[in-house]
């Protein structure tokens, strides 16, 4: 179990290594969240006392594109030098290599929605009553996103049209993580919804979980079929 | 598989969906009597939630055979999991137009919107989406083991996806689930065409699933009848 | 010569037939579309009942929808045989070319 | 040459890979043994890259199999994975990590003790004392190629596959690389390459001849064996036929 965590460990610090070095995912999903946000920003005719209904909204919808430019980038550096089987060929577990890259993203893509959700609360005014909450939702839909987009984008590494695939692929199977991240936060930014945050955070948590266990069994078999 | 032993299977299987279908239409339009709010339109519920019942079962007899290709090493039991789950992804994209035709004009009737966010209606519009992300793999993420391996990936994840779907979608709107309309089933005429109308969609289902996976076990015999011609063409 | 002026017709057949499916929904929509301003009445209590609208249910006469239903469904799966017949067309043309093949005439195999 | 029995073994069987309709690699078998410097030679598109893709387990055969044994003990996969390393054409290392780096990344991923002593050693066998520091990416096609060849030592490999080395070495970088094999073989390592320069068929101990996917000539390397094997790549299939019948 010590070498598996020592591997983990490895690959996450190679990673974060190459991308302190470069900052190339991380400065990708900020730049494209950043324009996004200024999109909304003007697209939506903000009717400022309204911000609470379509707030929530942007800050997913943000936070799900993002995370899929950065997934997309993710796996640039294996694919250059074809490293990812260097990596597989080692004496280690492919499910370790699928966690310390989900993990990887996962960090990166909180990095990037730190600064990110602060501009959103910034430009549309909204006021975070339950902050537990809110910061809860967007950790745990994160999660969910880099499970399930990790394990298609290691596997879209090689295809011509990824930038397309990952979406089509992806998005259906994160439709839940929307609903329920989109949910907590309206509630915890005060939206008149008569329902328990609670609930729809133990749901994602319970998305995170199942899917995790499905991704890191699929990857290993899917990598090798 | 003898040809004529397919070629018999596949005739068996059409007549029964022709026969099962005309019966179901019979029972639909002539047996089942009106229903008061909607009048006629309401027997557009029976082939809508017919052929939707039917994409999810195809969805799952799809992700049966997906953990098949990627748990079995035998290569015909592969084959033979692939040419499946490419056939019932295509039929289930099939049921998935249908369903997405009918729905939309059951529910202008019903609900005077073209589209609503009725937790049945949205759960198809995503296994339909899922079916086309299976075959969008299949057709671009490499026509090789690969590829199909991803494709078969994905339908298995599709099982936990639609639970999850399934559970965040009945809640969307509000807290409690939302009573689901069941289309005014109560007269026994009504139940006949119902489930008449259930069989007959599985039964073309079937027909059409059964005839693509021949189909594709055929391309499969003439890749490896390729094969064995290249394999020949060094030999002296 | 044959085959190119078969796939040219079929696929003038196959666009007609979408331009034919796509012009009859186009048109059911508009026929009946008239202006419906949904003012929101209080605030969204996150049903998707909310977006019923009983005014707009009895514009189109029932049998029209039901007859569209049936019909699109008919077309839906007779699209479908049509691909079949395709796929099946395909299968053939590619037991000649092996045949081809295997009586040793020359020519590659096709690229996979 | 070393004896099969003691030392590290890889044993090929049958294999064959096949991609859409054709065979990149018909029944394919041969044993090789500790020490011994195989050449796999053959035009483009025989099938040698294949075969080392097979061989280190980056690709699954699609009939037949690859054995590691230690002391004639079949090894389980992890173990081989252990033992074996791979070189293919497009290097294994990261460009954004400089050798050193990716050195040290290898290292702890291939759970090597005390790998703060051996990856100086490695980085002063490969010449690189001056460019451990610089990103892989900055460096000379034969200089990442030595990067690479230090991965190999760094993780202990016993046995070695290396899918044409030579390309981007310049005249010493080759003789750097020839005396490395070497060095390496008489350790006990087994040493396999995919290449095309006579020379260093003719320093392998035995050499493999691929043509359109098939195991044609499979003799002892040096001169003659040289010779006998370009002879054959150039005759083309039908003397070959006739040899080695």
């Amino acid at each position: 179990m010590t070498a598996g965590l020592r591997q983990f460990g490895a690959v996450l610090a190679k990673d974060a290594r190459i991308e302190f070095r470069t900052r190339d995912i991380v400065y990708t999903m900020a730049l494209f969240s950043i324009l996004l946000v200024f999109v909304f920003a003007f697209a939506f005719l903000s009717d400022p006392s309204r911000t609470r209904d379509y707030g929530p909204g942007i800050v997913w919808v943000t936070l799900l594109f993002s995370a899929t430019v950065g997934q997309n980038r993710l796996f640039d550096r294996e694919r250059e030098n074809g490293c990812l089987w260097s990596m597989l060929l080692a004496p280690v577990p492919a499910g370790v290599v699928f966690a310390a890259k989900a993990t990887g993203h996962f960090l990166f893509t909180v990095a990037m929605a730190a600064v990110t959700v602060a501009l959103i609360v910034v430009f549309f005014d909204l006021r975070v009553l339950d902050v537990g909450g809110f910061v809860g939702s967007l950790l745990l839909g994160t999660a969910g996103m880099s499970l399930v987009g990790t394990l298609f984008s290691a596997m879209l590494m090689n295809a011509r049209m990824k930038e397309v695939l990952l979406p089509l692929v992806t998005f259906p199977v994160l439709v839940p993580v929307v609903i329920a991240g989109v949910k907590v936060t309206a509630l915890s930014v005060g939206a008149p919804l008569q329902e328990d945050a609670g609930a729809w955070l133990r749901f994602l948590l319970g998305f995170d979980m199942i899917f995790g266990a499905v991704t890191v069994l699929l990857f290993g078999r899917m990598i090798r079929s | 598989m003898g040809r004529g032993w397919t070629r018999w299977i596949g005739a068996a299987l059409a007549v029964a969906a022709l026969v099962t279908m005309l019966a179901a239409l019979y029972a639909i339009f002539f047996v089942a009597p009106l229903e008061m709010t909607m009048g006629i339109a309401q027997k557009i519920f029976y082939i809508h939630v017919g052929s939707a019942m039917n994409m999810l079962l195809a969805f799952g007899v799809c992700a049966l055979a997906g953990a098949t290709f990627l748990a079995v090493r035998a290569p015909r039991a592969r084959a033979m999991a692939d040419a499946i789950g490419v056939a019932t992804a295509e039929v289930g994209v099939t049921l998935g137009a249908i369903v997405l035709v009918t729905g939309p004009l059951w529910a202008r009737k019903a609900w005077g919107t073209w589209w609503t966010w009725e937790p049945r209606l949205t759960l198809s519009l995503m296994v339909f989406l899922l079916f086309l992300a299976y075959l969008a793999l299949r057709a671009f993420a490499g026509s090789d083991r690969f590829g199909r391996g991803v494709a078969a990936g994905l339908s298995i994840m599709g099982i936990p996806a639609i639970y999850f779907i399934h559970f965040a979608v009945e809640r969307w709107g509000g807290a409690h689930p939302q009573v689901v309309y069941k289309g005014g089933l109560t007269v026994p005429g009504m139940k006949l065409a119902f489930w008449l109308s259930v069989l007959a969609v599985s039964l073309v289902t079937a027909a059409l699933a059964y005839q693509r996976a021949v189909i594709e076990t055929q391309r499969q015999a003439i890749d490896a009848l390729f094969l064995e011609l290249d394999r020949r063409e060094g030999l002296p | 010569m044959r085959s190119t002026r078969s796939r040219v017709a079929r696929v003038l057949a196959g666009l007609v037939l979408a331009a034919v499916a796509s012009a009859a929904v186009a048109g059911t929509a508009l026929a009946q579309e008239e202006p419906r301003d949904k003012a929101a009445a209080g605030a969204w209590d996150g049903s998707w009942r909310a977006g019923v609208d009983d005014s707009a249910r009895d514009v189109v006469s029932g049998e029209t929808m039901v007859v569209v239903a049936y019909g699109a469904v008919w077309a839906i799966l007779f699209v479908y045989v049509l691909r079949l017949a395709a796929d099946i067309r395909g299968l053939r043309r590619e037991t000649e070319d092996l045949k081809r093949l295997v009586a040793g005439q020359g020519g590659k195999p096709p690229a996979s | 040459m070393g004896g099969p029995e003691h030392g590290i073994g890889l044993v090929a069987e049958r294999l064959t890979r096949i991609i859409g309709r054709r065979h990149v690699l018909r029944d394919v078998s041969f044993r090789a043994g500790a020490g011994e410097v195989v050449a796999i030679v053959g035009r483009n598109g025989a099938g040698k890259s294949t075969l080392l893709s097979l061989l280190s387990g980056r690709q699954s055969p699609d009939r037949g199999g690859v054995r590691v044994e230690s002391d004639g003990r079949v090894l389980s996969p992890r173990e081989s994975a252990t033992v074996v390393g791979f070189l293919p054409h497009d290097l294994f290392l990261y460009p954004d990590l400089t050798a050193r780096e990716n050195l040290a990344f290898f290292a702890s991923l291939y759970g090597v003790r005390h790998a703060d002593e051996r990856i100086p050693l490695a980085i002063d066998a490969i010449g690189l004392p001056r460019d451990a520091d610089r990103p892989v990416r900055t460096l000379s096609r034969g200089m990442q190629q030595r990067a690479a060849i230090g991965r190999l030592m760094v993780i202990g490999a016993r046995v070695w596959l290396l899918d044409e080395p030579t390309t981007g070495l310049d005249e010493p970088g080759r003789a750097w690389l020839a005396a490395t094999l070497d060095a390496a073989a008489r350790r006990g390592v087994l040493v396999a390459t995919a290449s095309h320069y006579r020379a260093e068929v003719e320093a392998a101990t035995r050499v493999l001849v691929l043509d359109a996917g098939r195991l044609v000539l499979d003799v002892a390397g040096g001169a003659d064996g040289a010779t006998r094997a370009f002879e054959v790549i150039e005759g083309g299939i039908v003397a070959a036929r006739g040899g080695a019948a």
